[in-house]
């Protein structure tokens, strides 16, 4: 018995594992998105510098005057109280690496495991009930939802966050709900089924492992997304609490460009720019490299 | 009607070669391959799955999706046209009217939002100046040739209302329609169960014979091509390793692979189609060839030139066979 | 089956266009507002909406603006005089004042109409009477109007707390606010009240009939029926739109009466306007722009909003100088300028209910606490903020009694708003404070950019001095209101707000730290100081006089010595409008009382350059 | 007729899981608007009166039962700047549509005709162009191009063509002019959205059997891609614009709406949320829900037009 379900388990891993390679060699042939892949490690070198201290310490010190020009001792100039743009700019390249990995990694997790059980119990009440808090969450319109979800939560540092993950879960759960009710009827599900094992281990064990495409790809559109709602949240008022980030430095530029103070905005937003830019190449590349109809 | 009565053959293909670009490199999918076909005969092309015949069969309507395949060689002439040399507007207009294709999937062949009236009506008034109800009227005269029930009323039924063989009847009345001189047949019945299959293929028998159209049958099943093709082309990948008409083919196969083909016969009609069990080995990697034949690593009656040198088509005792060492030709 | 959908769907399409054109047709008529041409209009712009134009909500700015136009109020502010000062407006004259100081009578004008609206019988605009002012202020005593300004008014007219006591009848008469006759007014007070014409030049005194206030209930607030010089066309959040009210009283300005300085504003044309009786535009028009940016290049436009103030970041290409405070010649040829202190100021106070900071029932932290105080004072930069954030256009002062007051003393020391590190950083050392002992600083703010960077900069002077990072953090407030109700629990331990006069006498800004207003009153400082507070008692019912000057800097100091609040800065406004404009804009205490004197020329006859 | 009947009525728990969850979140935790109307010098007493006006000292279920009643009579009371909210949507709504509405067209049709453009040529130099400028358009931020845009084209610093804000209709010209920008930005920004996504729906549709049939019978491969794959792509692109509608019809202008100082229900809500005003919020959440149900029958409906196999059970 348990040999037949380790037989089941091998031949998924061994599909598994045979993807991976495809896929891995695919995505080395685009190169784009090598390109992409690059551009992502150079920023989130830049973000590992900040959280081990190597740069962008002096992010909250008043080292100059106001709005200085660009020079030696301030790449980037200086803010309206004197603040280095530069290590601004380089600390908020942490801060988008922590909101967009938080959002991507909890909203997949959500999204994945939910999407999993609702697929996997598809047509009854456990799918019922998720696929009406899909439809629930889906009919706010998204700016109004964080708007509120920051406002009753607030003060909280976390509000942000947390409202993304609630509306970015969604996607994912919907294609991995999809998915795994294809997935339901493959044999090797149906054999580990017939032999006994736990509906909690297929899901776990055997559903959500061949569904990593999916996650992985979502993970990734999750990212660009939660960088780039945080520059608008932070232009309403809802963004990140304390630190540093590209959008409170576009917001805080949007009066300075009238003044004709285009530092910030440009640093901001060529930054961001570039790493969602990279992201969005990466991300491609990696959906081309994955469409299981190119791969299988 | 014989084949070789006729002054000139319909269709002559030299030397096609088809090659696509894939991650692994070039792959030749089609290697040289040569053949004719004449007026209203009905040529079978069989081999294995992966060997090239349905390539081929695209080839011939100009049908490679490229990217990533390109016809990198030879000539398609239907009656001394080359087609190959036709600009693409050209070419549309002889698909359908001159050389049409139906193919194997009559579920998903079929454009499921239309119905099977507006499609049909859609190619007949593509090759033929007709009103839109002159255009319905043939098309239900073209359904009830096909053997479909109340076809009248079928023209406004949608592709997923029909059965499968329903559908492959409308894929055929399509094909008919603008009265090609040779019809592609790629696996028409092989999505069919037995019984709709020996229906489909009488129908496309007697309707040949009405038509008096020529049939390319692209099929892996050797029954099929015995009961239906006065010639066969047996491919192997890429090549045509053996050509003949059919009895002798069948009765005195010359290529090695060609009579382990037909040593699976009786099995395969009594079972389920699926493969051919009795070839040992694996048909090579199309993207990394042996420099000889490319039987070798599979044949029983290897022999050490057949490594190095690749056989080419001749003529022994009637078939055209591509072996260095042709069963029976030393008898 | 699939013919029935398709004609349900072209059903469908046709109701959706059926609805598009009709949402077309109905925005047209709400926009039914912009000027046919030939109309005299003038287009104000404000960086906020109000929220309501019901007096009773008339707590800022922005609501006055349209308020003091659309109803009238028995005082106003002079138009040109400044320091501001009183005139009489619905009333006839002043108040005859009692000996005691206590009953005031008031004359209304007689003949004065609310504009036609269909809450009146007929629909005509009725008489105003007296009986309307008793009916107007009681509805500040009314819960069920949820009103701001009762403060004004309450412990202070007698009977009015004992009127909403008994159920806010307004057929019930209230003992000190009653209407003698047809137009004259008798107010009794409870004790004596120096400010009290101030309060009937507010917003929150103007007038409201009984059947507007009744037939549109809360609607009011979108639907004023007044007697103002302007009428209500139309009203959203982004702008108001008012026409001329035909019925308003016939009354030539006199300029001279009006405090007209020829030295100071002849610049301003407004000479063109004596003699003749306001309003003078057709149709005045206000739009809320919230964008500074915006504004200004909507401004800029020349066909668009014909006032703005200078934005902050506009400051050097607009200004040549700034001591005294000049355009650059290619902004000077287009527009006027006006420049001026602000009525009011911004300050950070400690709340001292907070034992780390502020009273400590323990002397020796009570004495610590205050060298803490007084440390963190030391090392507010004032200089740089006044440079980062006003371009070094704002004054600051040490106190609570702003520049504009009049008993403001120039001669005070400025050792308070002037940075000491080295002081401030001696001051913790000698009283045994360390990075370790220091308290955390909880610096609240409402979300915005500007008050994130206000944060950063204050963080950054506390690290100077030795706090560390971490300990000095910021909370934030999605919403003013939000702040607002931290600071009247008493919650945060720094206040940072701004004050603006309610009317032109600094017991309006000393009275923020009187005792008895402690939370959830308006000394957000919780500051007690018996001394203080019956000082304030004193001065409080004092007429203005060298002798209530001296008292109130009195008060001043102590605020200082015992080191209360980081305070506090004046803004400079800077106003800019287009030359066809003859006005002198302004919007401080009141606010929007200079509008009914704008009048607008014909642009050919003003254009500078053809 | 009776289905959209019955597919209305299995609307309803989605109503009320939108009511509820909104309600929560807007409403019972949302901003405490006491402080707003008390003024500088509240006492006590006054903080208790107007928290029990507002209802804050109710509890949770009765607060929201008593929504659902308002739910019921769609009657949600006057705002708190006094204004009926009927009247105040009545205002606003049409104005975000007729300001959303061309953008969001514009966008789409665009959006469906680059993705032709690029499927019908894919792998050539127009498909790659097209979807490198996809790419990019994806990759800069609304709040920048709105910025930039409103740089260029309505500053004296720039071209100085259209109105910076406002709202201001009586003409067909004054409508365009004050729409100008406003399309721009949202066309520009949804452009790369809308191009990827529709392309690959015409890139999966291209490479189906019946498309190779098509071609086998010589139809021109102008006539497959218009008719034939285009109808089977209408499904994809009906449901992304049917869904897109709730949120650009209240939510999706927000930002615009905002920036450019346009009085759109985007703008209403946004400000109704930042200042607690209960009643605008209770009638714009069920509004949206109400539309979100609305939008998926009209869905189904348009599915069944254009898709055979799909009936209406």
């Amino acid at each position: 018995m348990n040999e037949f379900s380790s037989v089941a388990g091998a031949r998924a891993v061994n599909r598994r594992n045979s993807i991976w390679r495809k896929v891995l060699r695919k995505f080395l042939a685009d190169r784009t998105g090598v390109a992409g892949l690059a551009a992502v490690l150079v920023y989130f070198v830049a973000a590992l510098g900040v959280w081990c201290g190597w740069w962008g310490t002096d992010w909250a010190d008043l080292g100059g005057s106001k709005w200085e020009a660009v020079s030696a001792a301030h790449w980037f100039g200086t803010n309206i109280i004197g603040q280095d743009i530069f290590s601004r700019a380089i600390y908020a390249t942490s801060t988008a690496f922590e909101v967009g990995v938080v959002v991507a990694v909890l909203a997949t997790i959500i999204g994945g495991v939910l999407g999993a059980f609702a697929g996997f119990f598809a047509g009854s009440w456990i799918d019922e009930l998720l696929l009406w808090a899909m439809n629930v969450l889906d009919a706010i319109p998204f700016y109004l939802f964080v708007a509120a979800v920051a406002y009753s939560l607030a003060g909280s540092p976390y509000a942000m966050h947390v409202a993304m993950i609630t509306s970015f879960w969604i996607g994912t759960g919907r294609l991995v709900r999809g998915e795994v009710i294809k997935l339901r009827n493959m044999e090797y599900i149906e054999a580990a089924y017939a032999i006994g094992l736990s509906r909690f281990m297929i899901i776990f064990r055997h559903i959500l492992p061949n569904t990593s495409h999916i996650l992985l790809v979502q993970a990734s559109i999750a990212f660009v997304s939660a960088i780039k709602a945080e520059v608008i949240l932070s232009f309403l008022g809802i963004g990140i609490r304390d630190g540093m980030s590209w959008g409170l430095m576009i917001e805080e530029s949007t009066k300075e460009v009238l003044a004709g103070f285009y530092n910030n905005f440009i640093a901001a937003s060529l930054l961001m720019f570039g790493l969602v830019m990279a992201f969005n190449a990466l991300s491609d590349a990696l959906q081309d490299a994955m469409d299981p109809r190119k791969v299988a | 009607m014989n084949a070789a009565d006729a002054p000139a053959p319909l269709l002559r293909v030299k030397d096609l070669t088809v090659e696509f670009r894939t991650m692994d490199g070039i792959v030749r999918a089609v290697d040289a391959v040569s053949f004719d076909i004449w007026p209203n005969e009905t040529v079978g092309l069989v081999g294995e799955s992966g060997c090239g015949k349905t390539v081929t069969g695209l080839s011939l309507l100009r049908l490679i999706p490229s990217p990533p395949g390109q016809i990198i060689n030879g000539s398609i002439e239907l009656e001394g046209l080359d087609l190959l040399s036709l600009d693409a507007g050209d070419m549309e207009k002889r698909r359908g009217s001159e050389i049409a294709m139906i193919f194997q999937e009559p579920m998903t062949s079929l454009n499921p939002v239309f119905t099977i009236g507006s499609q049909i009506t859609e190619v007949l008034r593509r090759h033929r100046q007709l009103s839109q109800r002159q255009a319905r009227e043939l098309a239900a005269s073209l359904l009830a040739k096909v053997s479909i029930p109340d076809a009248g009323r079928r023209l406004d039924d949608y592709p997923h209302q029909l059965s499968g063989g329903m559908r492959q009847r409308v894929m055929i009345a399509m094909a008919l329609s603008c009265n090609p001189k040779l019809l592609v047949a790629d696996e028409p019945t092989t999505a069919l169960d037995v019984t709709t299959q020996a229906q489909v293929l009488d129908q496309m028998r007697e309707l040949q014979n009405e038509f008096r159209m020529a049939v390319l049958l692209v099929t892996h099943d050797l029954g099929v091509v015995a009961e239906t093709c006065q010639r066969a082309l047996v491919m192997y990948c890429g090549s045509i390793v053996e050509a003949g008409k059919t009895e002798q083919l069948f009765s005195s196969p010359r290529h090695p692979y060609t009579a382990g083909l037909l040593a699976s016969i009786p099995r395969i009609r009594a079972e389920r189609i699926a493969e051919l069990p009795v070839i040992p080995g694996r048909v090579p990697d199309p993207g990394n060839l042996p420099a000889g034949c490319r039987f070798a690593g599979r044949c029983s009656h290897v022999q050490s030139r057949c490594h190095q040198e690749r056989p080419t088509l001749r003529s022994v005792n009637g078939n055209a066979v591509a072996c260095h060492y042709p069963l029976g030709a030393d008898i | 089956m699939r013919f029935l959908v398709q004609k349900y769907i072209a059903g469908l399409l046709l109701v959706a266009v059926i609805a598009f054109a009709a949402g077309c047709e109905s925005d047209q008529s709400v926009h039914q507002v912009s000027a046919p041409p030939g109309l005299k209009t003038y287009r104000h712009a404000m960086d906020q909406a109000p929220t309501s134009l019901d007096p009773t909500q008339a707590a800022n700015v922005y609501a006055n603006h349209v308020v003091v136009n659309a109803y009238d109020t028995l005082y106003a502010y002079k138009y040109l005089a400044r320091p501001y000062q009183l005139k009489p407006n619905l009333a006839a004259d002043f108040p005859t004042v009692s000996a005691d100081g206590l009953t005031y009578t008031i004359r209304i004008k007689p003949g004065v109409r609310f504009v036609d609206d269909p809450c009146f019988p007929d629909g005509r605009g009725r008489e105003l009477l007296a009986e309307d002012f008793v009916y107007s202020i009681k509805r500040q005593f009314d819960p069920k109007n949820q009103p701001q300004g009762a403060w004004l008014w309450q412990g202070r007219i007698a009977g009015l707390d004992e009127w909403k006591a008994a159920g806010s009848d307004y057929d019930q008469p209230a003992s000190g606010l009653r209407a003698i006759d047809r137009y004259t007014l008798e107010i009794r007070l409870t004790r004596p009240y120096p400010q009290l014409v101030d309060t009937f030049a507010q917003g929150y005194s103007a007038i409201v009939p009984r059947e507007a206030a009744e037939k549109y209930g809360k609607a009011l607030g979108v639907h004023p029926v007044g007697s103002g010089p302007f009428r209500l066309v139309s009203y959203d959040s982004s702008r108001v739109v008012m026409e001329r009210n035909p019925y308003y009283r016939q009354e030539p300005v006199d300029l001279q009466a009006e405090g007209y300085d020829p030295v100071e504003q002849a610049y301003t044309g407004i000479e063109a306007i004596e003699g003749r009786s306001p309003p003078f535009l057709d149709r005045l028009e206000i739009d809320f722009i919230t964008e500074s940016s915006a504004a200004w290049t909507s401004f800029n436009k020349g066909n668009e909003v014909q006032f703005t103030t200078v934005p902050i970041e506009q400051i050097d290409r607009v200004l040549a100088d700034k001591n005294p405070i000049r355009l650059r010649p290619e902004y000077a040829a287009r527009f006027h300028m006006y420049s001026g202190l602000e009525a009011g100021f911004v300050f950070t106070a400690f709340n001292m209910d907070f034992p780390e900071l502020g009273y400590s029932p323990d002397p020796e932290r009570n004495r610590r606490n205050k060298a803490l105080r007084c440390a963190i004072i030391k090392a507010y930069d004032w200089e740089a903020r006044n440079q980062s954030w006003y371009f070094g256009l704002a004054t600051y002062f040490p106190g609570i009694i702003v520049p504009v007051s009049p008993e403001y003393d120039p001669d005070l020391s400025r050792d308070s708003v002037t940075l000491d590190v080295a002081g401030a950083r001696r001051l913790l050392r000698d009283n045994g404070w360390t990075p370790e002992n220091l308290p955390t600083l909880v610096y609240g703010t409402t979300a915005g950019v500007t008050e994130r960077l206000f944060f950063e900069q204050f963080r950054a002077w506390m690290r100077a001095i030795g706090f560390p990072h971490d300990k000095v953090v910021r909370k934030t407030y999605a919403t003013f209101g939000d702040i607002s109700r931290a600071w009247k629990r008493g919650e945060l331990p720094l206040v940072a707000k701004g004050w603006g006069l309610d009317y032109p006498d600094a017991e309006n800004t000393l009275q923020l730290f009187y005792g008895p207003n402690g939370s959830p009153g308006s000394n957000d400082a919780n500051y007690r100081n018996p001394e203080y507070d019956r000082l304030y008692e004193r001065s409080s019912v004092m007429l203005a006089s060298p002798e209530r000057t001296a008292i109130y800097r009195r008060m001043n100091q102590m605020v200082t010595d015992d080191c209360v609040a980081m305070t506090g800065l004046s803004r400079t406004r800077i106003y800019l409008w287009h030359k066809n404009v003859v006005a002198v804009p302004d919007r401080e205490i009141v606010g929007g009382f200079f509008l009914k004197y704008v009048d607008v020329l014909p642009v050919a006859q003003t254009r500078p350059e053809g | 007729m009776q289905y959209v009947l019955r597919k209305m009525l299995t609307g309803i728990p989605l109503i009320l899981g939108v009511t509820l969850v909104s309600f929560a979140l807007m409403v019972y935790f949302g901003p405490d608007m006491t402080y707003q109307l008390l003024g500088k010098n509240p006492t006590a007493e006054q903080i208790i009166e107007v928290r029990h006006q507002l209802g804050y000292d109710q509890s949770f279920i009765q607060r929201y039962l008593a929504y659902l009643t308002e739910l019921i009579r769609l009657d949600f009371g006057n705002s708190s700047s006094g204004e009926p909210v009927r009247s105040l949507l009545a205002k606003t709504i049409p104005v975000s549509l007729i300001l959303i509405l061309p953008g969001f067209l514009l966008g789409h049709i665009l959006g469906v005709l680059l993705a032709l453009a690029a499927a019908f040529w894919r792998g050539r130099w127009a498909d790659k162009l097209i979807m490198a400028i996809a790419v990019i358009g994806m990759s800069v931020s609304f709040l920048i191009v709105i910025i930039a845009f409103q740089i260029l084209l309505c500053s004296s610093d720039g071209l100085n063509l259209f109105p910076v804000r406002g709202w201001n209709v009586q003409s067909l010209p004054d409508y365009l002019s004050y729409i100008a920008v406003p399309t721009l930005a949202t066309t520009f920004v949804a452009l790369g959205y809308e191009t990827r996504f529709y392309r690959s729906v015409f890139v999966e549709e291209m490479t189906r059997d019946y498309v190779r049939t098509a071609r086998a019978f010589g139809l021109s491969s102008r006539r497959i891609f218009f008719r034939s794959i285009f109808k089977n792509c209408l499904i994809p692109i009906i449901t992304r614009v049917m869904f897109s509608i709730p949120q650009v019809a209240i939510g999706g202008s927000l930002l615009i709406e905002s920036y450019f100082g346009i009085p759109g229900i985007g703008k209403a809500t946004y400000e109704a949320i930042i200042t607690g005003d209960q009643p605008v919020l209770k009638a714009v959440v069920s509004l949206t829900a109400i539309l979100f149900v609305f939008v998926m029958t009209l869905n189904d409906i348009l599915y069944r037009a254009v898709d055979p196999r799909v009936s209406l059970k």
